[in-house]
């Protein structure tokens, strides 16, 4: 181990440029690999479906990072952007009787079309202004999707999509969340791997250029327009396959599952994560969607003789929502993958702290 | 025409509300450059503090409202101080995020103590319908624009005149320089922080009063947004504008259109007038200069 | 192109800012392979100047035009005035800033990938794959990258955001980045204040390098004399937005209203 | 290091040999940067002011010019300097009329957003500004930074000019190590951190180091920069 | 891994039950006594002997009137082996309802939509009291009745829970000569004056309300301030002592409610067991409102269907369904609708009688008892 510590060196561009350089990082991946292996064997039902919501917002996160963390345009249209991708997969499902694995990659074209629209102001548009006109969106989407009486089935109930069928596998009641959590494994591996590799290319250095110093992105050749508008763009697009796999999965669509609130819970995903980190968006994913969980859990068995208490265990729950977040912050404002990063390097440096 | 003043009187005090409200948003925005999530929970807090002091505790009136902004600067300062000083210098969208969590915590430990039932209140100001100009209007609607215009006309001179405003601005445009022409960067936060607390209880009483003391105070928090990016994020006369607008043009909408549009309008006034001013109607233009 | 041909003409150029005049009248031309500095009191317009040449502002009249060489070598003659700055730079012209405006976050080695901006295929789906031809062409810039890391000597920091990193090597990594560009025309705006000689002595030699062995020409605005007249071909004063000199340095020198203006007696 | 009441006292050293970093432990501007003092004190005028916050230190007397200019963007000029004399609860017309006398070119522009302004003016713009405050030690970080050799002289002057006058102490730091070598009486030189020499000006001047990384002269006087043909000999005193 | 839980729970260990709750969201003034009644119920049982001896093991979490919150509780439901769900929104009730029939699972909901009680459509889904369109026909056929003017307004939340009956008040209004005009109130309004006027200028005379307690109450209180000549009827979720004390009685003088579940001030003989139970815990029924006889009397229902799936000795969701479906009326003491729940194969309608009231100085006064469409 002690060529860890004294530094890396490689002998090609190729190599340098991989994801993975040491030992340490390999063996890591292994780990991990195998954990999501072992994950559906080990868990219940419930805690199994709960790590596909997991997942589904993994897609959702990363995707928002690209258009915050990378490219510095404040979204708060999440919620908005998902229900394009729910809505536009339920439908082509339901009523064009597409087959649903297209029915979704139509659904992440037409989110990254909605996406590229919707992200016209931030031609104009910079910072908080950008960011509240993003907010306009989610507004008007939520009220087209809770107006439009096509989004719904004829008796005003939700729309409700079938179990999915891929070619002639199908999902089976039994074995729901089991053959649910491979696929959603799959989407979500490949959307990070996707994030990671944008950001190894020049394509994704623009998209940071522009956060950093959209002038100087100019000054040496990088069309900030164009730019900005397929960062939006791409940035739906994953937002879209996220919307896309939470109506299939879910098996219904309403607008009620795509407020503004939403769009709160991803921002605190990657803002806790890590802005500006494909992994940051994935533990991010994991923390918020987790928290609430974990919080219900234990407090939720707590003082069970005090009625008092009691009735106020849900409210409780929430300010110990908000406060876990502050304290988070406060301790580590660059998120859970700076965190990481300095977990990592008090090991390899140990036992020469500093 | 009944009608239609009728309508504006309603639109302009919930405008001159809203203006309040987004006038403690643009307080801290000014001189922090952080954005407060937590504006609308500023309000709930302020409306259930006077509520408590009122009617639990059955203080006088007057009594009880000094009792709530005396709350409302601990509050602010408290905040300032445990929440946000740590994160001087860290990037806005962190601090975003900590006025999020601090929305939520609020919120709930509102709902701790009082439940989810809207409390009763007395009526504060009197709701004797009046007669103007061949319609009949509640007379605390009056007041409560009269109010709000004579805590806006304070404010907006208190920084027109004082030196506070221009440190204020000289804060918010860059920290270090700002501690060296001794300006205590501190001193101005809590100052912000305790103001806008103050403005938002006001908002939050009147609002309380004219509908009733409940959670749904909070709903007015997101509201703000398009009235301070109306008016300019940082101008303080761009609360008042953009309040009015928005107060208006959501209850023109309602009366003479579809209500449920009412809901959205805000938003799409909003982005015609962004798509002509960038940076609202009275918003500073930020400097891009190399 | 020929060396001493005209490169860069600017003719009757006047920017206003509402009613304060930043340059009125400007007419003069860089030729191809000069140093050509650009002086002049504070606010007399330098910077400005630079700006409208890279699009950054537009000037309100006058025409500014870049003669560049086709793939035939043929002569092709481009108006900047109307076009947008990554135009611009796509014609080769590239620049770094007065007040240092690198990507604060990025690593000097992305900053430096980034002047391959225009060089580079940007495609999505290849991207967001990766192997294949991204990583080819990935690899194929960063070998240009290198040699100007080696020109530069940015070794030590090829991984270092450049955010953290001391002022003198920023504005050399601000040179860098445009060097990357494999400009035609380098625009510099004060690449050596705030440095002392020694450091002086070392980005004169970089600019000097830069123009003699690529044949780069560059345009220069500096504030310390030394530095100008010892490396310019040619000297261009501004003040108050009007050209008051334009000649050798020793023309220059000599020009009465430069002296009074802006270089003061014992300079 | 100590700096003498009443003197100008010149520090020198390369890029990023913490320079700025010793101005701004002085000013106590080091917190808002995440940074601390890890030992060692600050005494100034007899009081030890090393655990006062910054805007109690401006209050005292000391003034930093910071480098990089940092003026108030969205302020007006005006603006700018009344933001300056916060501290001492407003400002005269004669404090106005002091800077604009020393600096006409901002007294043309008291109405216009200081972000705008050009790099030299806005230099200007921060040194008035300091001023404002009425100092007792005024440090200013290289307050020649992209000024035009005529001003710089200038500025060197009216330096001069307010120690001779109002008997301001003044420590500047600067890379013009000519000109400041010309008005300080003392100098120090920093080198990664840590002082490596010092002297009065006189003394500094005749150092052959000095002349050479700091001066730009070489043996036979001043070298012309298109004969450098080399990078970096490195040196010296570490 | 697999999908579902073990219905049947051990012989004699406690029967599961699943409360999905709105305590903190936007439903949240009423979710709190509704979901504390369930939960007394279950302790009131369970302290009485139970279900045969076994106890009901119920758990409640709230999910603040979030859907993508409700799927997630449900599904822990579900993993925990519940027998019987008893949820709160008609957003959620609607978004579970084919998991729900999937599962297997009876499910009671707090909402009376009227989709959810055919059981073509929501085979496990039983709602015990009369749809909100059966209350809005009533309201409508009261509106005939009095006969004041022919139009009416109906306000609705903008949600699914307000637009639930829209469409059926439309086409019985049609009968009955009356045309009604939908307006959504859109939710955190501050004030209805935009919308009031509009009804004012279809000249509405009524203005029916879908929607909770808070709004109703500020319609009331923008009547009385602009001294309309207008008359709210307010539909159950809106109709209680809630709506008048936020509106203050002078405010909610006049205004009709039809409400389903007997008030407090009707008292019913089923209200004696709810009183008994709290004055027990030191509080009232008076103190706690309708809405917590409402939770306690709809959790009674899916009691008395466990117990008699427990007799015919089949506790499955399966099991509970058919005992529901055939085990006959379920006494409420007069509480719900006309006193009775019963389920049939095929309708799962539990009742259809509703009381009118009219405020009267204050309090609920009853107009009619039991009315049907
Ligand atoms: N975007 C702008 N808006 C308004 N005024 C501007 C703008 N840019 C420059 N100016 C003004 O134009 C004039 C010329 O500025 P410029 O930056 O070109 O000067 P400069 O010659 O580069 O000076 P320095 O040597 O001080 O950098 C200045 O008075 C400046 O205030
Ligand atoms: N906030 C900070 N965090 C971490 N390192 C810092 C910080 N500020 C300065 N440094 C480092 O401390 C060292 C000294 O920096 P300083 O700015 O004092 O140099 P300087 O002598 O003023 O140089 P220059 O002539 O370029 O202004 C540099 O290496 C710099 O990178
Ligand atoms: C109080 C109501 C809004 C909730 C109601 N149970 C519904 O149908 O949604
Ligand atoms: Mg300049
Ligand atoms: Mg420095």
């Amino acid at each position: 181990m002690a060529a860890i510590s004294t530094g890396v060196y490689f002998r090609t561009y190729q190599r340098e440029l991989a994801l993975r350089h040491t030992k340490a990082q390999y063996v890591r991946l292994a780990l991990v690999v195998v954990a999501a292996i072992a994950a559906p064997y080990l868990l219940d039902p419930y805690q199994l479906s709960i790590l596909n919501t997991v997942l589904i917002a993994v897609v959702g996160a990363v995707g928002l990072n690209i258009l915050v963390g990378f490219t510095g345009q404040i979204s708060l249209g999440q919620g908005g952007f998902l229900a394009v991708g729910a809505f536009t997969s339920g439908l082509l499902t339901m009523r064009a009787d597409l087959p649903a694995p297209l029915s979704i990659a139509c659904a992440v074209v037409v989110t990254a079309a909605a996406g590229a629209l919707f992200g016209l102001p931030a031609l104009r548009l910079k910072g908080l202004y950008l960011a509240i006109a993003t907010l306009a969106s989610q507004e008007i989407i939520v009220f087209i999707a809770r107006r439009w009486s096509f989004l719904r089935e004829e008796s005003g109930a939700p729309l409700s999509i079938e179990r999915l069928k891929v070619g002639g596998y199908e999902i089976t009641r039994e074995y729901f969340e089991f053959q649910w959590y491979w696929i959603l494994l799959g989407c979500a591996v490949v959307a990070v791997l996707a994030a990671r590799n944008l950001f190894r290319t020049g394509l994704g250095r623009s998209f940071m250029a522009v956060r950093d110093q959209d002038i100087a992105a100019a000054a040496i050749g990088v069309n900030v327009t164009r730019t900005k508008v397929v960062a939006f763009a791409v940035s739906s697009g994953f937002v879209g396959l996220a919307g896309a796999l939470t109506a299939h999965y879910s098996e219904t669509v309403t607008w009620e599952s795509f407020t503004f609130e939403i769009s709160i819970l991803y921002l605190a995903m990657i803002i806790v994560g890590g802005l500006g980190s494909v992994a940051g968006a994935v533990y991010g994913a994991f923390f918020i969607t987790l928290l609430p969980v974990f919080l219900n859990e234990f407090i939720g068995g707590l003082g069970e003789d005090v009625p008092w208490l009691v009735s106020r265990l849900p409210a409780i729950e929430n300010a110990v929502f908000g406060l876990v977040i502050i304290a988070f912050l406060l301790i580590e404002p660059r998120g859970l993958d700076r965190i990481w990063q300095r977990m990592k390097d008090y090991v390899r440096f140990w036992p020469f702290r500093y | 025409m009944n009608q239609f003043l009728n309508l504006t009187i309603y639109g302009l005090s919930e405008g001159a509300i809203l203006a309040l409200a987004a006038l403690g948003f643009v307080l801290i925005y000014k001189s922090t450059s952080v954005i407060n999530f937590a504006q609308g929970e500023f309000l709930l807090i302020g409306g259930y503090t006077v509520y408590a002091a009122f009617v639990v505790f059955k203080l006088p009136l007057v009594l009880a409202v000094v009792v709530g902004l005396v709350f409302a600067v601990v509050m602010g300062l408290l905040i300032e101080r445990f929440v946000l000083r740590p994160l001087v210098g860290e990037s806005a969208i962190s601090v975003i995020m900590v006025t999020i969590g601090l929305a939520a915590f609020l919120r709930a430990v509102v709902q701790m103590i009082f439940g989810t039932r809207p409390v009763s209140q007395p009526a504060l100001l009197p709701r004797t319908p009046v007669e103007v100009l061949g319609t009949t209007i509640p007379l605390n609607r009056i007041l409560v624009i009269a109010i709000a215009g004579v805590v806006l006309t304070a404010f907006t001179l208190f920084f027109r005149r004082s030196r506070h405003g221009i440190a204020m601005r000289a804060v918010a445009d860059d920290q270090q320089a700002a501690l060296t022409m001794g300006i205590s960067v501190r001193k101005i936060f809590a100052m912000a922080w305790a103001l806008a607390a103050v403005s938002a209880l006001v908002a939050g009483v009147l609002l309380g009063d004219i509908t009733s003391v409940s959670g749904n105070l909070v709903s007015f928090g997101l509201l703000v947004f398009p009235v301070v990016i109306l008016g300019g994020l940082d101008s303080v006369p761009g609360t008042i504008v953009g309040g009015l607008v928005i107060g208006l043009t959501a209850q023109y909408v309602s009366g003479y259109w579809d209500p449920g549009l009412a809901q959205i309008v805000p938003y799409l006034v909003l982005i015609a007038i962004l798509m002509v001013r960038p940076y609202g109607i009275f918003g500073e233009t930020r400097i891009e200069r190399v | 192109m020929p060396e001493g041909e005209p490169l860069l003409e600017v003719s009757d150029v006047s920017l206003r800012f509402g009613g304060i005049r930043a340059l009125s009248d400007i007419s003069f031309t860089v030729r191809q392979g000069d140093v050509h500095s650009v002086i002049g009191p504070n606010g007399a317009g330098k910077s400005s100047l630079l700006n409208c040449i890279s699009g950054l502002y537009r000037p309100q009249e006058g025409r500014i035009t870049l003669h560049t060489a086709g793939p035939d070598g043929s002569r092709r003659e481009h108006q900047l005035v109307r076009a947008r700055p990554h135009q611009i730079a796509r014609l080769g012209v590239a620049r770094s800033f007065q007040n240092i405006e690198l990507f604060g976050h990025l690593t000097v080695l992305e900053n430096l990938m980034l002047g391959r901006h225009i060089h580079m295929k940007h495609r999505l789906l290849p991207a967001l794959v990766w192997f294949g031809p991204a990583r080819k062409q990935e690899i194929a810039h960063r070998e240009f990258v290198e040699e100007v890391v080696d020109l530069l000597q940015l070794q030590a920091y090829r991984h270092s955001p450049v955010g953290a990193l001391a002022y003198g090597i920023q504005k050399r990594v601000e040179l860098g980045r445009a060097l990357c560009i494999e400009p035609g025309l380098l625009l510099i705006d004060e690449p050596m204040a705030g440095m002392n000689a020694e450091e002086k002595e070392d980005m004169a030699r970089y600019v000097l390098d830069v123009n003699e062995l690529r044949g780069v020409t560059v345009m220069l605005i500096e504030h310390d004399m030394g530095v100008v007249m010892d490396i310019s071909d040619r000297v261009s004063v501004l003040d108050f937005g009007k050209l008051i000199g334009d000649g050798t340095p020793d023309e220059v020198r000599r020009n009465e209203d430069v002296v009074a203006a802006y270089l003061g007696a014992d300079a | 290091m100590a700096i003498p009441e009443g003197k100008i006292v010149a520090l020198l050293g390369s890029n990023g040999a913490g320079k700025s970093t010793m101005l701004k432990a002085v000013s106590g501007l080091l917190p808002s940067e995440r940074g601390e003092i890890s030992d060692g004190s600050i005494m100034f005028d007899g009081k030890d002011i090393t655990r006062m916050d910054a805007a109690e230190r401006v209050r005292t007397g000391l003034s930093l010019c910071m480098e990089g200019r940092h003026v108030f963007e969205h302020l007006s000029v005006h603006e700018n300097l009344v933001a300056g004399a916060y501290s001492r609860g407003g400002a005269s017309t004669e404090d106005f009329d002091r800077v604009y006398t020393y600096f006409p070119k901002l007294g043309d522009m008291r109405a216009r957003v200081a972000g705008y302004l050009s790099g030299g003016e806005q230099q200007m713009l921060a040194i008035g500004r300091a001023l404002m405050a009425r100092p007792k030690l005024l440090m200013l970080d290289e307050p020649s930074l992209g000024l035009a050799p005529l001003l710089v002289q200038e500025i060197f002057g009216y330096i001069r000019a307010l120690n001779e006058e109002t008997g301001l102490t003044v420590l500047v730091v600067e890379q013009n190590a000519r000109r400041a070598l010309e008005v300080a009486h003392h100098g120090y030189i920093l080198e990664q951190g840590r002082i490596v020499l010092e002297g009065t000006a006189a003394e500094l001047n005749e150092n052959p180091d000095v002349k050479e990384f700091y001066l730009g002269l070489g043996d036979e006087g001043r070298k012309n920069y298109r004969q450098v043909k080399h990078y970096k000999r490195r040196k010296r005193w570490l | 891994p697999g999908g579902g839980g073990d219905d049947a729970a051990d012989e004699d260990g406690p029967i599961k039950v699943g409360i999905i709750a709105d305590l903190t969201g936007a439903t949240g003034d009423v979710g709190t006594p509704y979901a504390a009644g369930e939960e007394a119920y279950v302790k009131w049982l369970n302290e009485n002997g139970g279900i045969d001896g076994r106890e009901i093991d119920a758990t409640v979490t709230d999910y603040a009137y979030d859907v993508p919150t409700a799927e997630r509780v449900y599904k822990e439901y579900v993993n925990d082996g519940v027998v019987a769900v008893m949820g709160w929104g008609t957003g959620d009730s609607e978004a579970l309802k084919s998991r729900v029939s999937a599962d297997e699972l009876p499910f009671m909901s707090a909402s009376y939509a009227e989709p959810l009680t055919d059981p073509e459509e929501a085979p496990y889904n039983f709602v015990v009291a009369p749809t909100y369109s059966d209350q809005a026909r009533v309201g409508l056929n009261w509106i005939a009745e009095d006969g004041k003017s022919s139009e009416v307004a109906l306000f609705h939340n903008d949600s699914p829970f307000g637009l639930a009956p829209v469409a059926d008040a439309q086409e019985w209004a049609a009968d009955l000569d009356l045309n009604v005009e939908p307006y959504a109130m859109p939710a955190g309004s501050t004030n209805y004056t935009g919308l009031l006027s509009q009804a004012k200028k279809q000249g509405a005379k009524y203005i029916m309300i879908q929607n909770v307690s808070s709004p109703a109450a500020l319609v009331a209180k923008d009547i009385k301030a602009q001294g309309l000549d207008m008359q709210i009827v307010c539909l159950n979720w809106c109709a209680d002592e809630l709506f008048i004390d936020t509106a203050g009685a002078e405010a909610a003088e006049g205004h009709v409610l039809v409400q389903p579940f007997a008030p407090v001030s009707a008292e019913q003989p089923g209200h004696d067991e709810v009183n008994a139970y709290l004055e027990e815990n030191g509080s009232s029924l008076e103190e706690e409102g309708l809405h917590f006889a409402q939770g306690w009397y709809t959790m009674h229902a899916m009691a008395e269907g466990i117990r008699a799936a427990v007799e015919e000795g089949d506790l499955s969701g399966a099991g509970i369904k058919e005992a529901l479906e055939t085990m006959g009326a379920i006494d409420t003491g007069g509480v719900v609708g006309a006193g009775e729940i019963e389920f049939s194969a095929d309708s799962h309608r539990g009742s259809t009688g509703t009381g009118i009231y009219q405020v009267e100085g204050g309090e609920m006064a009853p107009v009619e008892l039991g009315a049907t469409p």
